[in-house]
C-alpha cells in the first residue's frame, strides 16, 4: 500500500513539474498576428531593443480569431495582436480593446492624425470617436487580367479591359476556352472561399447601386433592396447570362482559388496589392492590374479591408506605453513595411515616397493606392460574421442553384434579422 | 470438379478486388507523395504525372523552412508521448480497479466513465479552457497535455482486456506477498501487453493529431504542435501544395513507421481485449 | 507449527449465505479434506483462510493469532490454485522464486530452495521454460514447487487435479501424499471428489449449503454418517434410501416398506426407540446386501450393468429403485425377481424430516 | 463439534462482526479501497477535464454570454432561440445525416473488409497492412490532402474525366460536399472498425463453423447463423464507437468546406464552435452542446440495450 501511495505521489509531482509556467519573463511583449508578414520587422526591433523584445507568434487560417477571442475573455491574450477591420465592432462593444493613444505616437490628437493617413483609412478603426487599432496595412481590391489570353481573343488589354461589371461579362466570355461542353479556361471568376470574400463584392457592389447592407440604426436588413437585387444579379449574369465563369470552379469552398489566375485557368480574376508579391515577377510579366469594376465608373467605390495592431486592455499602463513604443516601429517607415510585407500602407504620402518610382509603374501601386481611395470599409456590425454568412449563403443559392435573388436576398434578410435580434 | 474450379476462380476474384481495394486504398498516400517532389505549378498538371522528370526533393528542406518545424515535431512528439504515456497509466490503472475490485458504486464510476465518450471536445472547450486556465496551465505543456491525458475508450479497452486475466493470478501474487500496486505491475501489466499496445498505438495516432485543442492552449511558436504548423502554411503560402504535401508526407512518418512496426500487436490487441464475449 | 483454528467462520455475499458458522479445527501436520457438491461453501472456506475472501463474521486462528485482518502474504499460507495461477509471463523458476522474491529472501537462498523443491518435484528441467510451453501434469508441479519453496505452516489446495486426466489424477494424488508426509506441514484440500477425499484426507470435512456436516476420518463419515445427506454422498454408488415404517414386533424392531421388511438385532435398534409406527427413512449401502433365498427384501432386476470387477443390478423394490453390488459370477436376467439380505450391522435408518441419522 | 474457543453466539451478528473486525478498517475494506484508488486518478482527471466542464457548459446554456461581458442569465431562451433557429435545424440534420452516412457503410464495409482479410489469399500479409495503413493517418493530412484531392483539377476528378465523366467541384455543390465529406470519413474508418471485426472474427472458434459444415450448411447459411450471432457483440460496439467518431467530425468540415456550400457541411459541432467562437455566442453554443448530448445520450441508450441484448455486459 505504501509504494501505492508513493507512485501517486510521484505522479503528482511529475504533474506539477509539467504545470510549472514555461515563460515566465515579464520584460517580454507578445504580439499575436495572422501571418508572418512582420517577422522581419520584429527581429529589426529586437536587435535594437534587447530589454523589451517582442516575441512574434503568428496563427494562421480561420481560427485565428477565435482563438483570439478566447484568450481576450480569459485575459490571457499577447499584449497586442492583429485584427482584421470588420472584427472590431465585436470588439469595442465588448471593451476589450484599449484605445491607441495618438499623442504616444507622435501626434497632437486624433484630427492630427488622420491628416497624415489616406482619407478614410482610419475610418474603420474608429469607434465613438476613438481610434482601437492601427492599420499598417491599407489593401484593396483591383481587377488582375492575363494579357497574354486578352491578345489571344484579339484584345487589347490595354485599352478594352472592363470597366464596368457588364464589360466583366461580356470581355469574359470572349476569354472563356471550351473543350468539347466543359470550360476549361474560365474569362472571370469571384474568389469565394470565404463568406468574407463574398461580402467584400456584394458590399460593394450593392454601395455601386446606392443601397446598403444594413439600415442607418444597423437593426434592419437592407440587402433584399432593389439595390441589393441587382447587385446580386451581377453574380448571376456573369456565371448564367454570359457564362463568363464556370459556378462549379469559381465557387464557396474551391482548394485555393488565388491559385487558378498565375496557373491560367482563369483570365481575370479580383485580388488583393500582395498577390502582385505572391504571383511573383514570372507571372506578373503577363499579368495587368487595372480599378476594380463599378457600376457607374464615374461613382467608383471599391472595397477595402486592413488588418490593424491592437492593444491589449488588460495590461498595464506602462506596458500599452511600451506596445505603442513597437506600434511605432511598426508603421514608422510605410516604404520599410511594403518592402517587408507587400502591402501598401494608408500613409498619405505612400506614394511618393522616395524609392517608390520603380513600385508604383512594376507593382501597379497607382491603381491600388487609387481604388483604395475610393475605398469603404465592409457594413459595420457586431454581427458582421453572420451577415457575411447569410449573404454567402443567398449567393451561393443563387450562383448554384439558379435560385430568384430576390428570393434569396429575402430569406437571408430573415436571417439577418434574427440574428441582430440578439443581443 | 466444377465446383472446384468455380470457387478457385472466386478466389481469384475476391483476390483481384482486394488488389483493387487496396489501390484505391493508398492512392491518396501516393498522389501525396507524388505531389511532394513535383514543383508548385506541375501539381495539378494533366494527365497527372505520378513521377515527375525533374524530382524536387528540395522541396522538403524548403517547406521545413518555413516554420520552426524543428519545434513543432518536437512538440508533437512530448505532446503524443506524454498523452499516450497518461493514458497508458491511468487508463489501465483505472481498467484494473474496474475490473478486478469490487467497490462501491463500481458500475457507476464505469458508466460515468464511459459516458465521456459522447462529450467532442468542441462541446466543452471553453470550459475546459477555463479550468486549464484558472490551472495556471495556458502555453505550457501541461496544458497542451493534462485534459488529453485520460480517454474513456482506453478504459473501456483495458478494462475488457484486464477482465480476461483470471482472478487467481492476481490471488497467487496476493499470496505471493505482491503490494497491491506491485499485482498490478508485475503482473497485470506483463499480461495485457498486447492492448496496451493497441492503446498506445491509437492514443500516439490521436494524439499526434490533436488540432483544435493545442490551437487555442498553444500561444507561442514554441508550443504549436505539427498540425499547426502545417495548418499555418496555408497562411503562409496558400499556393505551396508541394510543399504543404511534403510537410504532410513527414507529418505521417512517426505514426506510419510506428504502425508499420506494431500493426501485427494492435491486431492482436485488439483481438484479446474481451470483445470477443 | 501450523495449527488452524475456525471459529464461526460466517461468509454472506449478500443474500446468499455461503458459509455458516463453521467451527473446526485442523491439528498442525494434517491432511484435512473439505467434501462436499459445488456451491457447499468448501472453497470459500479456503479463500477465506488464504485471506482472498473477506470475512462477514467469526475468526479464522494460526497458531493462536488470529489472522482476520492479516494481508494474504503475512500468513504463512501458501496455496495450490485450481488452475494453477501460474505466471504467464515468467519461466518456471521465476514463478517459483516469484513469492521468497517478494519477501526479499536473499537471492542465493533462493535459488537454493528452488532448486530444492524442482529436485523434490523433478521439473529441474523445466526450469527455464515458460508456463505455456507445459503439459497439464507439468504444470501442476510447477504450481506445488510454488507452493513448497515458501516452506509455509499451511498448505491450501483448491481442487488442484481437477484439471488433469483420470490418469495424472490417480499419480498426482499418490505424490502429493507422499509430498505431505515429507513435508508434514498442514494441510487443507478442498475437492468434490470423494474417492480423493477418501484416499487422501487424514479427516474429511463434509460440507453441505456452507454449513458442516460431519467431520471425521473417511471410514467414520463412511461407516457412521452423521446424517442423510452425508450418507448420500459419500459412497459410490450412493446408498439407498427407502421410506419405511417402524414396527416393534415381539421385541425385535422392524423397518417395513414396499417390498422389503428388515429386522433389526436389538443393540441396532436403540435410535428408534419411541418411533413405533413413524416414518423413516431405510438406508442400505449397495455393497451391504446379499442375494439370498430368505432375503427380507424383494425386487424385480431392471439394469444389469456389469463393471468388471462386480455386477451392479439396478431393482424395482415396491416401486422405489435400489441398487445392489453382486459377484460378477452372479448369473440373473432382467425382470427376475430377487431377493436380498441385508448386512443387519450396516442398516441405517434417519429421521425423514431433519435427516438426522437414527441408527 | 471443534467449538473449542468460541465467541458466544446470543451474540447478535452486529457485535459479532465488530469483534471480529477489531473496529478498524478490516483488510479487504482496505482492498476495496486500493481498487477505487486504482480508478480514482482517472476519474479525479475527468472529473476536472470532463464533468466540471460538462456542468459548467449545462450552466451556461441558460445565460446570455459573450465570453467577455458577464453572463447573464436567460433562462430558455438560448433554447428558443435554437428552436426558432432554420440553421440549426438544418445543422441538426447535416450531422444526422453525416452520422448514419458514415457510420452505415462503415458497419459493412469494415465487415467485409475483415471478412476479406481473414481468407487465405498470396500476400494477405501486405494486402492487410495497405488496408489498415489509413489509421496511421493523421486528421489534418487526410484534411489537406483530401481538399487537394477534391479540387476541381484535383486526382478524383482526373480519374472520373478519364473515364467520361465530367469534371465535378466536389467542395463547392450542395448535392456533393456532404456526400465527399462522407466518403472521406468512411475511408478512414473502415480500416480501423476492420481491425475490430477481424479481431471479432478471429476470435470465433473454428468448431463452430466445423459443425455447421457436418450439419451441412453452406458458405452463405454459415455467415448468417454461425458468424453473425457470434460476432454479434464486435457489431454493436463497432456501431456504437462508429456513430460517437462519426458525430464528432470537425476537422474536415472545418479545413475543406467551412460548414458550406449554403450550409450543407455545417455539422453540429462546427455549429456549437461557431455559435461560440466566431458569433460570440457562448450560452447558444452551450445550449446546442446541450442538444447534442441529449442526442447522443439517447442514441447510446437504445445501442447499449441493443449491446446487451447482443450478449456484451
Amino acid at each position: 500500500m505504501r509504494r501505492f501511495l508513493m507512485t501517486h505521489l510521484l505522479v503528482g509531482l511529475l504533474t506539477a513539474l509539467l504545470v510549472s509556467p514555461a515563460f515566465a519573463q515579464q520584460t517580454r511583449i507578445t504580439w499575436w498576428g495572422h501571418s508572418n508578414c512582420s517577422k522581419d520587422l520584429v527581429a529589426e526591433w529586437n536587435k535594437k531593443n534587447p530589454n523589451t523584445p517582442v516575441q512574434y507568434d503568428f496563427f494562421a487560417m480561420t481560427p485565428y480569431f477565435q482563438k483570439l477571442t478566447a484568450a481576450l475573455s480569459t485575459r490571457s491574450a499577447a499584449d497586442m495582436f492583429t485584427l482584421i477591420d470588420f472584427l472590431l465592432p465585436g470588439f469595442t462593444a465588448k471593451n476589450v480593446l484599449a484605445p491607441i493613444r495618438p499623442e504616444w505616437l507622435g501626434y497632437k490628437d486624433l484630427e492630427d492624425m488622420k491628416k497624415a493617413y489616406i482619407p478614410g483609412a482610419l475610418d474603420g478603426y474608429i469607434h465613438k470617436g476613438k481610434l482601437y487599432a492601427l492599420p499598417p496595412i491599407a489593401s484593396g481590391f483591383s481587377l488582375f487580367i492575363n494579357t497574354k489570353h486578352f491578345r489571344e481573343a484579339g484584345l487589347d488589354p490595354d485599352k478594352d479591359y472592363p470597366r464596368t461589371w457588364e464589360d466583366v461579362g461580356r470581355i469574359g466570355k470572349k476569354l472563356v476556352k471550351m473543350r468539347g461542353s466543359r470550360m476549361v479556361r474560365e474569362g472571370f471568376d469571384f474568389a469565394m472561399h470565404s463568406s468574407t470574400w463574398t461580402m467584400w463584392y456584394f458590399n460593394t457592389t450593392i454601395r455601386q447601386y446606392g443601397g446598403e447592407i444594413l439600415d442607418a440604426s444597423g437593426k434592419k436588413c437592407l440587402a433584399n433592396s432593389e439595390a441589393g437585387v441587382k447587385a446580386m444579379n451581377v453574380r448571376a449574369r456573369i456565371a448564367h447570362h454570359y457564362k463568363a465563369s464556370d459556378p462549379t470552379v469559381s465557387l464557396g469552398t474551391n482548394a485555393l482559388p488565388a491559385d487558378d489566375l498565375p496557373k491560367g485557368r482563369v483570365s481575370m480574376f479580383i485580388t488583393h496589392a500582395g498577390s502582385v508579391a505572391q504571383f511573383g515577377p514570372k507571372v506578373m510579366k503577363y499579368v495587368k492590374v487595372v480599378p476594380f469594376p463599378q457600376v457607374d465608373p464615374k461613382k467608383p467605390v471599391t472595397p477595402i479591408y486592413g488588418f490593424a495592431l491592437a492593444v491589449n486592455p488588460h495590461i498595464s499602463e506602462a506596458k500599452q506605453r511600451a506596445v505603442h513604443k513597437v506600434l511605432k516601429h511598426v508603421v514608422n517607415d510605410s516604404k520599410t513595411w511594403y518592402e517587408r510585407t507587400s502591402y501598401p500602407h494608408p500613409d498619405k504620402n505612400f506614394l511618393n515616397l522616395p524609392g517608390m518610382e520603380d513600385a508604383r509603374k512594376t507593382r501597379y501601386l497607382d491603381v491600388f493606392v487609387k481604388d483604395i481611395s475610393n475605398g469603404r470599409f465592409l457594413q459595420r456590425s457586431d454581427k458582421v460574421l453572420e451577415l457575411n454568412q447569410a449573404i454567402h449563403r443567398a449567393m451561393e443559392r443563387v450562383v448554384l442553384k439558379k435560385e430568384d435573388s430576390k428570393k434569396s436576398l429575402d430569406r437571408a434578410c430573415k436571417e439577418i434579422d434574427a440574428a441582430l435580434a440578439k443581443k | 470438379m466444377r465446383r472446384k474450379t468455380m470457387l478457385r476462380l472466386g478466389g481469384a476474384l475476391i483476390t483481384l478486388f482486394a488488389l483493387f481495394g487496396v489501390w484505391v486504398m493508398l492512392l491518396p498516400y501516393f498522389w501525396m507523395v507524388s505531389s511532394s517532389i513535383k514543383t508548385g505549378i506541375e501539381v495539378f498538371d494533366l494527365p497527372i504525372k505520378w513521377i515527375p522528370d525533374d524530382i524536387q526533393w528540395v522541396n522538403y528542406p524548403n517547406a521545413l523552412a518555413k516554420g520552426a518545424f524543428g519545434v513543432y515535431f518536437y512538440n508533437s512528439f512530448v505532446v503524443a508521448f506524454a498523452v499516450m504515456g497518461g493514458n497508458l497509466v491511468f487508463c489501465t490503472l483505472a481498467g484494473y480497479g474496474l475490473a478486478k475490485f469490487r467497490f462501491p458504486h463500481r458500475e457507476l464510476c464505469f458508466r460515468l466513465i464511459l459516458s465521456t465518450l459522447m462529450l467532442p471536445l468542441e462541446i466543452v472547450l471553453v470550459p475546459t479552457f477555463l479550468v486549464v486556465r484558472d490551472l495556471g496551465l495556458v502555453n505550457t505543456y501541461g496544458g497542451l497535455i493534462a485534459p488529453l491525458a485520460v480517454d474513456a475508450f482506453g478504459v473501456f479497452l483495458m478494462r475488457q482486456s484486464i477482465r480476461d486475466i483470471p482472478d487467481s493470478l492476481i490471488e497467487a501474487a496476493r499470496m505471493d506477498g505482491c503490494s497491491e500496486f506491485g499485482i498490478f505491475w508485475r503482473i497485470i501489466l506483463p499480461n495485457c501487453k498486447p492492448a496496451l499496445g493497441a492503446l498506445a498505438l491509437l492514443a500516439f495516432r490521436d494524439n499526434w493529431d490533436q488540432f483544435l485543442w493545442p490551437f487555442i492552449v498553444a500561444t507561442t511558436d514554441n508550443l504549436k504542435t505539427f498540425p499547426l504548423g502545417l495548418a499555418q502554411m496555408e497562411g503562409i503560402d496558400s499556393a505551396a501544395y508541394h510543399e504543404i504535401m511534403a510537410l504532410a508526407v513527414m507529418g505521417m512518418i512517426p505514426a506510419a513507421f510506428i504502425f508499420l512496426f506494431f500493426q501485427r500487436a494492435f491486431v492482436r490487441g485488439i483481438t484479446l481485449t474481451g470483445l470477443k464475449e | 507449527m501450523g495449527e488452524v483454528l475456525l471459529e464461526d467462520l460466517t461468509k454472506d455475499f449478500g443474500e446468499v449465505i455461503a458459509v455458516k458458522e463453521v467451527n473446526l479445527t485442523i491439528h498442525d501436520g494434517e491432511f484435512v479434506v473439505l467434501l462436499g457438491p459445488s456451491g457447499c461453501g468448501k472453497t470459500t472456506t479456503l479463500r477465506m483462510i488464504a485471506g482472498l475472501e473477506e470475512i462477514t463474521s467469526g475468526r479464522i486462528l494460526l497458531d493462536g493469532r488470529v489472522l482476520n485482518d492479516v494481508h494474504p502474504r503475512d500468513r504463512d499460507i501458501a496455496m495450490v490454485f485450481q488452475n494453477y495461477a501460474l505466471y504467464p509471463h515468467m519461466s518456471v523458476y521465476k514463478n517459483m522464486a516469484f513469492g521468497l522474491k517478494m519477501r526479499k529472501v536473499a537471492r542465493d537462498e533462493i535459488d537454493r530452495r528452488v532448486k530444492s523443491a524442482a529436485g523434490i518435484l523433478g521439473i529441474e528441467t523445466l526450469l527455464g521454460r515458460y508456463p505455456g510451453k507445459l503439459s497439464g501434469g507439468q504444470r501442476q508441479r510447477v504450481a506445488l514447487g510454488r507452493a513448497i519453496v515458501r516452506d509455509p505452516r499451511v498448505f491450501l489446495f483448491d481442487e488442484p487435479l481437477s484439471n488433469l486426466d483420470a490418469k495424472l489424477r490417480v499419480q498426482t494424488r499418490v505424490e502429493i501424499l507422499k509430498l505431505h508426509q515429507h513435508l508434514a506441514a498442514t494441510s487443507v484440500y478442498v475437492t468434490h471428489d470423494q474417492v480423493e477425499a477418501m484416499t487422501m484426507g487424514d479427516r474429511i470435512v463434509v460440507m453441505h449449503n456452507g454449513t458442516i456436516q460431519q467431520v471425521g476420518s473417511p471410514m467414520e463419515i463412511y461407516q457412521s454418517p452423521a446424517n442423510h445427506f452425508v450418507a448420500g454422498f459419500i459412497g459410490s454408488p450412493s446408498m439407498n434410501f427407502l421410506p419405511a415404517t417402524v414396527r416393534a414386533e415381539g421385541g425385535r424392531t422392524i423397518l417395513e416398506g414396499g417390498g422389503f421388511r428388515v429386522s433389526l438385532p436389538a443393540e441396532r435398534a436403540g435410535g428408534l426407540e419411541g418411533r413405533e409406527g413413524g416414518e423413516v427413512v431405510f438406508g442400505i449401502r449397495p455393497e451391504d446386501m446379499r442375494m439370498g433365498s430368505e432375503g427380507e427384501i424383494e425386487g424385480a432386476v431392471e439394469i444389469i450393468e456389469p463393471v468388471g470387477s462386480d455386477i451392479f443390478l439396478d431393482l424395482s423394490v415396491g416401486g422405489e429403485s435400489l441398487t445392489v453390488r453382486v459377484e460378477p459370477s452372479v448369473r440373473v436376467s432382467q425382470g427376475e425377481r430377487i431377493r436380498l439380505r441385508p448386512d443387519p450391522a450396516r442398516v441405517h435408518a434417519f429421521d425423514p424430516g431433519t435427516g438426522a441419522t437414527l441408527i | 463439534m471443534g467449538r473449542e474457543i468460541g465467541v458466544d453466539r446470543t451474540l447478535p451478528s452486529k457485535i459479532r462482526r465488530l469483534v471480529a473486525g477489531g473496529g478498524k478498517r478490516s483488510l479487504h475494506s482496505h482492498l476495496r479501497w486500493a481498487g477505487f484508488f486504482f480508478v480514482l486518478p482517472a476519474l479525479i482527471h475527468l472529473i476536472i477535464f470532463k464533468f466540471y466542464p460538462m456542468l459548467q457548459a449545462f450552466r451556461l446554456s441558460f445565460y446570455r454570454y459573450d465570453l467577455m461581458s458577464p453572463p447573464v442569465f436567460t433562462g430558455l431562451e438560448n433554447y428558443n432561440l435554437l428552436w426558432q433557429n432554420p440553421l440549426f435545424h438544418q445543422s441538426f440534420w447535416v450531422s444526422v445525416k453525416y452520422m448514419f452516412g458514415v457510420s452505415i457503410p462503415e458497419w459493412f464495409f469494415a465487415l467485409a473488409l475483415a471478412l476479406l482479410l481473414n481468407r487465405r489469399m498470396p500476400g494477405r500479409s501486405v494486402i492487410r497492412l495497405a488496408y489498415f495503413f489509413p489509421i496511421a493517418m493523421s486528421q489534418i493530412v487526410v484534411a489537406m490532402v483530401w481538399k487537394f484531392m477534391y479540387h476541381p483539377y484535383g486526382l478524383v476528378n482526373t480519374i472520373l474525366e478519364t473515364f467520361g465523366i465530367g469534371r465535378i467541384n466536389w467542395l463547392s455543390m450542395e448535392e456533393s460536399a456532404l456526400p465527399a465529406l462522407i466518403a472521406i470519413g468512411i475511408w478512414r474508418g473502415i480500416p480501423l472498425f476492420g481491425v475490430i471485426y477481424l479481431a471479432g472474427l478471429q476470435a470465433i472458434p473454428k468448431e463452430y463453423h466445423e459443425a455447421a459444415i457436418i450439419d451441412g450448411a453452406g458458405v452463405f447459411q454459415r455467415f448468417f447463423y454461425v458468424t453473425i450471432p457470434l460476432l454479434l457483440p464486435t457489431i454493436t460496439f463497432v456501431m456504437v464507437l462508429s456513430l460517437l467518431s462519426a458525430v464528432k467530425v470537425f476537422l474536415n468540415p472545418l479545413v475543406m468546406t467551412e460548414g458550406g456550400p449554403n450550409g450543407t457541411t455545417k455539422v453540429l459541432p462546427y455549429f456549437i464552435y461557431e455559435t461560440g467562437f466566431a458569433f460570440f455566442r457562448m450560452g447558444e453554443a452551450a445550449a446546442a452542446s446541450m442538444v447534442l448530448f441529449v442526442f447522443l445520450f439517447g442514441l447510446t441508450l437504445i445501442q447499449l440495450r441493443l449491446l446487451r441484448r447482443g450478449g456484451v455486459e
